[in-house]
């Protein structure tokens, strides 16, 4: 005999068969594998990309006949020599590698200010306000944010005729390496910033008033107490600065006033402006590979940081 | 606390820097989207709404505009089950070869978006499903699920593995120990996540590039292509659209569980 | 009899007045008269040719019906395979020979019109007069404001000139063309594409400008302080076309042709160019009246011989390297 | 030490078992958590497991619970291997060391939940819950989030939710560590009460002496993974198994000696060479061997210098160290030079005479020989 | 209630002032943590804030530490105003409730940190190092990390932390809150001995009433912000100014009534027809008032129904509840029906009458008139 739906509700019925079901999908002897169950379709969804890597990697390995058009049917390495021996990759290779490094040292360095005071200020006004102020600028396009740069920024904007008013001349803040690494900083800030966050959270407050009673400053307080503490957040938030800068496209494109191209910049021109997909996808795996190897480092000096923040595991 | 005067200048200093680099450019192009004139500038060359009039009557960015709303739905539907699912195993279960997984779950973002635009238009394409909305989804799904992964973790690790043993103890079975006390205690990692990918996702641009044709282009990529000429504020205008919208979903989030959770790794 | 209508076919086009030409010459009068509806993709042709690509490749029906392209791009595609002959459209036969692509057995593509990458300078920075010469953007108060597309495409071949080098040497020796350009590239110009020009002419950036006439007509129309000369070296002279992708269905294929045939009548032509300010490949069109004895807009034997034109075929093997070499003089 | 726990369970009893622990061992890779332990609980006992920090306290109970196996042995609850069935449907209530509360639910939720998922008459379930919310004096708390309660009304809903549903055995984990004292007290008197009230069989954590002697009807002393001694709380107090016991439970002095005379009445040492005749409880005592005897601080009977201590058997002279105000009592630490200068500790509970010695002051002490335990050292 | 602290101090203090808290006041939005706090401490004394949850004394304690300035009063330390130093410059050490040891670094680095950050000579540091930790008996524990170490360890570590640099004053926020009953017992010894040691002024904030009165030279009892009595702790005990003081240190019983007589050497009070006299302390205590007699549970005798209590002034009848066995004492819960029913709690500390009356015995209950103190209700 069956209950009344009103001494077994309906949502438990439902429940009861969901129940059986993942009891049957998943039989409780197989607990051990439940994580990688849990993993799987994120691995499914990375494979996505995984599957197109294979593709540039067969590409990668064939040549472009610029009398067909066509990729070679042959393998061969000509891509790769191509790339390690002709300067000009190596030029936008270290230029990308010192400005995503320089950039993600810069965006840290204001998003570790940024994301202690809206975690530590006692007024949750500020605190919304300065969480908004983060959100807001990824609603306005690139090329329209490029575009209200060149109005604050350009030989005729804001800033030029503000120093105009101080005798200063204009002067080009756009369209050079500074510029693109200050785009880079300000798109990768709310990241970091949000990155931050909860690892500072983490830190109690106490242990800062413990350092000012000890005789620390708050500069010496920062560096002995809440710098070292706050490292899962910062391994978190730069790798994430680190790679997303060392391979963005539009910044470079946009503010660099095309002379400050980074490899992606490179893998598009080979894509989509001489068609030489082989050699594009080199350049792409070899941009996969140094970062790839980016992030195994860091993982290995400082742990995975906010990213698998370490915690008690079971 | 009584924070030193030196303390406070020097935060101060950072932050206000950091919130001129923020905003200068949407106080800008929130200005501009108001002139009368044919031109961004700012200050705005008079004011009037006109602009917003000539958005509002162009229908193919109302189009554009709710086919970018269905692949940032599609994205974040995926995204919240795979990242969540992800990100608790990742910080809750001692997993072999953590390390590779997290290298390898990192992989969006040492793609460039171009490699992984062109890997995911082959791969659709010979499964034949270029031109549909949800593989752009997908896609977008994919290159920024670390942010995902990242904002369950960070919650994740913080749950007290007691917690899942007392609802056991309580007579609950996996799936609803699951449903009722691991994802509601990761519940904010999994809001912040969301709204991320929600966000990414609804200005994805050069991926989507890649994966929509002329019957399916997105918002983004609508704004990208017309610009082939000359830049117009009826562009300024999208943009504060997109910002008002913003504005009203942070609203409705911060009524709904208060803004307060970004904060909290708990 | 006709095959069946499809509801519609798309376009591939350059956005801006480009795509506004195109529909008020072409694509509105073929709606009207086939009552089949025009889609414009306002995909960038570079961008739109591996999407192309990929789809022949993998056998799918590719992304477009029609592609407006450059003669360059156009011709990688049609050496490729993944063009349809279009030799039996019944307007070819009313068509100059700017029409016929260089190289290429019948009409894998069909060109349209021709255009010329002018230079394109702010009057009031030039109060001596207008450039004669491409070697007057090496003059120091230009220094940071002139501007170059960023593959270096129109500037190739007048800089082989201004260089000192000879036309003729093309292929073979273009040290000329590259020592010249690494003089320009001292002057640090701005790299960029169609829309950036319009931008930096309006917001003041930049002097000078390598660009196509059309732009800078359309800047003009918009109010923008802008004029352009074809300077003594000369301006490369270039092709557009249009061309349809393997692999669409029988019935598309023939909408799709019947568009490209439409494209080509007189009407249709004095419209669609017009609008761009370009001559056009039918016989008999009226130049636009601000464009009349305007060397950007060439229709007498001798307007070409200010112009520079090379084989696309030359063009089409070589341009990678070009574009290489630009890339690593300006990336340096 | 190493009581043989089996040996200690009382024979004959007449209750029906609920918990039957088979000699059971935890390893975590070279740590031995828990040491075969060994002992039966009747239904609706109440059972303390008492002992030091990292005793394995926590590792035996999570092993009752069902919620990690036993390297070796098993555990039996209502005669049913516990490994047989998964935690969710097993009748056991718990309450964690650190309450393990659901944060996101109010205080009734947290006490409804079990019910629920328990598929409970739904309709039952809001009066249910209402009364066991008034059972732990929580009527009216019910909509309160978690966070919005008191640490001792917090500990209040974890133990509604751990009764709620009637589970045959009540497992509680230090719940009480982390109230203050005064809470602490109260609550302890609370759970006897509950707990007779109920009648249901109840496995208690704890390392607070104070608390295991008030609340239990058992004890059972952990050291090391290994069980010391099972017994009521009187008989551990009067007749701890070992030294370690002794210690453990109450105030106690130890006396350090060699057994001189060892009988089935009594035990004499000597220490210092001074005798001392004393009780046994430890089996593993013998003749000839080194042996501490102790005596508790409250037994021990202070008086001046030269003073008269009455019938006391034993009697030693010290000097106060330092005498420590306690309120409702006095503690003498007196140094006893005849013992080697031993520290002994003794309790003045009489208001009247209180500080009635100062620091420096000779006393003399005594106590009852039958109040002397003596162990094996 | 509401005693005017300024009132209890003790007049003509000869020691010089460490700390002097001048009418100090904390206002949280509108939550009143502190109100009007005023008293002096002395160099080289111990001085306790004792109070329940939330009465305000981390907020005072912070105050003074100068982590939070005071909504109003001042705060001096030595003569000098606390807000006139920033937190780094001062010589406080001080001891925080959750610790707030640094866990990236060792208990060495710990201690170190104070040294290395006031500019100590940097030879001279691994020597002092070591010499605090063996204060704090760690010696050898140096090399570990935090997390390496048990909860009592890191406890002194924090100790020896606060205490390295030579504070002129050590602030301690219930430092020993987290432990277990054992531990927390020895270490308050340990406190008092190396406050004694160092001669350190000592401020102590805890909700433990035994800690207060073993560690402390001085008490302040503190209750909803507001200071409730300062005094020695045998006076606190003997004396409390006040019902909440009363029944927040020892274990009282209350007897309500209503004040008949009030003369400057005691009170007569009637309650439930009864007839009782008693002490006062309590100031604000007015003739015909209602009051509440308090009296300990230590200082009620207990003997057989119609048994005698020899030439105790107040004697009553009662039946006991419950018995309940706490080691060393038997605690006797009674309902007293002459009374309304009142539980009076009694202790039993005599060995040898344990047990002597089992629940539902009547019994007869006695206590002197001096024992008994009398507040304003
Ligand atoms: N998962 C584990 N891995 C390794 N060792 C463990 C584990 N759990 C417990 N231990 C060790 O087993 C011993 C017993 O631990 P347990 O937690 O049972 O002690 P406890 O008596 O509950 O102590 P406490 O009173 O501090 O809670 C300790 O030495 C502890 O370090
Ligand atoms: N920053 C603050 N904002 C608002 N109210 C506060 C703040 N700090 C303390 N309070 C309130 O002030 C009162 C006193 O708090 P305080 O922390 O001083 O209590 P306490 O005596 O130390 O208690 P405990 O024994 O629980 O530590 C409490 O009601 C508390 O809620
Ligand atoms: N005929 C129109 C050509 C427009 C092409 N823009 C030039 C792009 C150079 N990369
Ligand atoms: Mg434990
Ligand atoms: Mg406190």
């Amino acid at each position: 005999m069956r209950a009344s739906p009103a001494a077994y509700p309906l949502t438990w019925r439902v429940m009861d068969v969901l129940e059986r079901l993942a009891a049957m999908v998943w039989p409780s002897s197989f607990q051990r594998g439940l994580p990688y169950l849990m993993l799987a379709p994120a691995l499914v969804l990375v494979g996505l990309l995984v599957l197109g890597l294979f593709q540039i990697g067969d590409a990668s390995l064939r040549t472009l006949d610029t009398t067909t058009f066509l990729m070679s049917e042959s393998y061969t390495l000509a891509n790769y020599q191509r790339v390690l021996s002709e300067s000009f990759f190596a030029t936008v290779a270290g230029r990308s590698l010192i400005g995503s490094v320089i950039v993600t040292v810069v965006t840290l360095l204001f998003a570790f200010p940024y994301a202690y005071l809206m975690v530590r200020t006692p007024s949750s006004a500020l605190r919304k306000f300065l969480l908004v102020a983060l959100f807001l600028p990824f609603f306005i396009g690139q090329v329209v944010r490029a575009y209200g740069w060149l109005i604050i920024l350009g030989n005729q904007g804001m800033v030029n005729e503000a120093l105009g008013l101080v005798g200063v001349s204009p002067m080009r803040l756009l369209y050079n390496y500074p510029a693109v690494l200050f785009g880079l900083v300000q798109y990768m800030l709310p990241f970091a910033v949000l990155m931050l966050a909860p690892a500072l959270t983490a830190i109690p407050t106490e242990l800062e008033s413990a350092a000012a009673s000890l005789g620390a400053g708050w500069v010496r307080t920062f560096r002995h107490i809440v710098l070292p503490l706050s490292r899962p957040g910062l391994v978190g938030a730069g790798l994430v600065v680190v790679t997303l800068s060392l391979t963005d496209f539009a910044i470079p494109a946009i503010l660099g006033g095309g002379t400050q191209d980074f490899i992606a910049n490179a893998i598009y021109d080979q894509f989509f402006r001489t068609s030489d997909q082989g050699l594009g996808a080199t350049l792409s795996l070899m941009l996969v590979a140094v970062g790839s190897i980016l992030v195994g480092v860091v993982f290995m000096l400082f742990g995975a940081g906010t990213l698998a923040m370490g915690g008690e595991r079971k | 606390m009584i924070d030193s005067r030196s303390k406070s200048i020097v935060i101060w200093a950072f932050v206000a820097t950091a919130l001129v680099m923020l905003s200068a450019p949407t106080i800008v192009v929130l200005g501009a989207s108001f002139t009368a004139g044919n031109i961004i500038t700012f200050p705005p060359d008079g004011l009037s709404l006109k602009w917003y009039g000539a958005i509002a009557q162009a229908s193919d960015l109302r189009q554009a505009f709710l086919r970018s709303l269905i692949v940032a739905t599609i994205c974040t539907v995926i995204a919240i089950p795979a990242g969540t699912l992800a990100g608790i195993a990742l910080a809750k279960y001692r997993v072999r070869f953590a390390r590779s997984i997290q290298i390898y779950l990192l992989l969006p973002f040492t793609i460039p978006l171009i490699g992984s635009g062109i890997g995911m238009m082959l791969v659709f394409g010979q499964m034949n499903v270029l031109g549909k909305l949800w593989p752009v989804g997908i896609a977008c799904c994919v290159i920024n699920l670390p942010f995902m992964i990242w904002a369950v973790t960070a919650s994740a690790s913080n749950l007290s593995p007691d917690l899942e043993l007392a609802a056991a103890n309580c007579g609950a079975p996996p799936l609803q120990r699951f449903l009722y006390i691991t994802l509601p205690a990761v519940l904010p990692g999994v809001i912040t996540g969301s709204l991320l990918m929600f966000i990414l996702a609804l200005n994805e641009f050069l991926v989507s590039l890649l994966l929509v044709d002329a019957r399916s282009v997105t918002l983004p990529v609508q704004i990208y292509n017309s610009i082939r000429s000359i830049i117009t504020p009826d562009l300024a205008a999208i943009s504060v659209v997109f910002i008002a919208c913003a504005g009203l979903a942070i609203a409705l989030l911060d009524r709904l569980v208060g803004l307060d959770i970004f904060l909290k790794s708990k | 009899q006709e095959p069946e209508k499809p509801a519609e076919i798309i376009v591939r086009a350059w956005g801006g007045s480009w795509v506004d030409a195109l529909k008020a010459g072409v694509s509105d009068s073929f709606t009207k008269m086939t009552g089949i509806a025009v889609r414009h993709d306002l995909t960038e042709d570079n961008e739109i040719q591996p999407k192309v690509w990929a789809a022949v490749a993998q056998k799918r029906v590719p992304p477009i019906h029609i592609n407006w392209d450059t003669t360059t791009n156009a011709t990688k595609s049609a050496l490729r395979g993944v063009t349809e002959d279009l030799s039996d459209l019944s307007n070819i036969k009313n068509t100059t020979d700017l029409a016929k692509p260089v190289g290429l057995d019948g009409y894998p593509i069909v060109n349209t019109y021709g255009y010329v990458y002018v230079l394109a300078y702010r009057p009031s920075a030039f109060p001596d007069g207008a450039p004669k010469s491409w070697k007057d953007l090496l003059d120091p108060k230009l220094k940071g404001r002139i501007a170059l597309y960023n593959d270096g495409i129109g500037f190739h071949f007048p800089a082989q000139v201004a260089g000192g080098g000879k036309l003729e040497d093309i292929p073979g020796n273009m040290q000329p063309a590259w020592d010249f350009i690494s003089k320009i590239k001292e002057q640090q110009p701005l790299l960029g594409e169609d829309p950036d020009f319009t931008t930096w002419f309006q917001k003041g950036e930049i002097d000078a400008a390598c660009t196509i006439s059309t732009n800078a007509r359309e800047a003009k129309k918009n109010g923008i302080e802008i004029a352009w000369v074809v300077p003594e070296e000369g301006a490369k002279f270039d092709t557009d076309g249009l061309w349809i992708p393997k692999g669409l269905p029988e019935n598309e294929l023939y909408w799709a042709k019947q568009y490209i045939n439409h494209a080509l009548t007189k009407e249709a032509q004095q419209i669609w160019l017009d609008g761009l300010g370009l001559p056009g490949v039918v016989p008999g069109l009226t130049p636009p009246a601000d464009l009349a004895g305007d060397p950007s807009y060439p229709t007498k034997e001798e307007d070409f011989k200010h112009l520079i034109r090379i084989s696309s075929k030359v063009q089409v093997e070589n341009e990678s390297q070009w574009f290489a070499k630009f890339k690593e003089i300006m990336q340096g | 030490m190493g009581v043989v726990a089996a040996g200690l369970r009382p024979a004959g009893m007449t209750g029906q078992i609920a918990v039957s622990v088979k000699d059971v061992s935890m390893v975590f890779g070279n740590v031995h958590a828990v040491k075969n332990a060994f002992f039966d609980l009747p239904k609706g006992k109440f059972l303390t497991i008492l002992g030091p920090s990292g005793s394995g306290k926590t590792t035996l109970l999570r092993m009752i619970a069902g919620f990690d196996r036993p390297t070796s042995g098993e555990i039996f609850i209502n005669g049913q291997p516990v490994s047989a069935v998964p935690p969710h449907r097993r009748a056991i209530g718990m309450v964690f060391q650190k309450l393990a509360l659901f944060p996101h639910m109010t205080a009734a939720e947290n006490v409804a939940f079990p019910l629920k998922m328990r598929r409970h008459d739904a309709r039952t379930i809001p009066e249910k819950v209402e009364r066991y919310l008034d059972l732990v004096r929580l009527g009216g708390y019910g909509g309160r989030r978690i966070n919005e309660l008191s640490g001792g009304q917090q500990q209040r809903v974890a133990i509604a939710r751990a009764l709620v549903f009637e589970p045959d055995l009540l497992l509680l984990d230090e719940p009480l560590a982390a109230l203050d004292r005064k809470l602490r007290e109260e609550m302890q008197l609370e759970f006897r009460r509950i707990q007779k009230e109920l009648g249901v069989t109840t496995i208690n954590v704890t390392h607070d002496q104070r608390e295991a002697l008030v609340v239990s009807d058992e004890i059972i002393v952990m050291s090391g993974g290994e069980i010391q001694q099972k017994a009521r709380p009187v008989d551990a107090y009067r007749a701890p198994s070992n030294a370690f016991v002794a210690n453990f439970i109450g105030v106690t002095n130890f006396i350090e000696g060699e057994v001189v005379d060892l009988t089935s009445a009594g035990v004499v040492f000597e220490a210092n060479g001074l005798r001392f005749s004393g009780v046994v409880t430890d089996a593993a005592l013998a003749a000839g061997a080194p042996c501490a005897a102790a005596v508790r601080a409250e037994q021990i009977r202070i008086a001046p210098k030269d003073g008269s201590l009455g019938d006391l058997e034993a009697v030693v002279d010290g000097k106060v160290v330092d005498c420590i105000f306690e309120g409702e009592r006095l503690v003498y630490e007196i140094r006893v030079p005849g013992l080697a200068g031993v520290l002994m500790r003794v309790f003045d509970h009489d208001p009247e005479s209180h500080l009635q010695f100062g620091p420096g002051e000779d006393v003399r002490l005594g106590w009852n020989a039958r109040d002397m335990n003596v162990f094996q050292k």
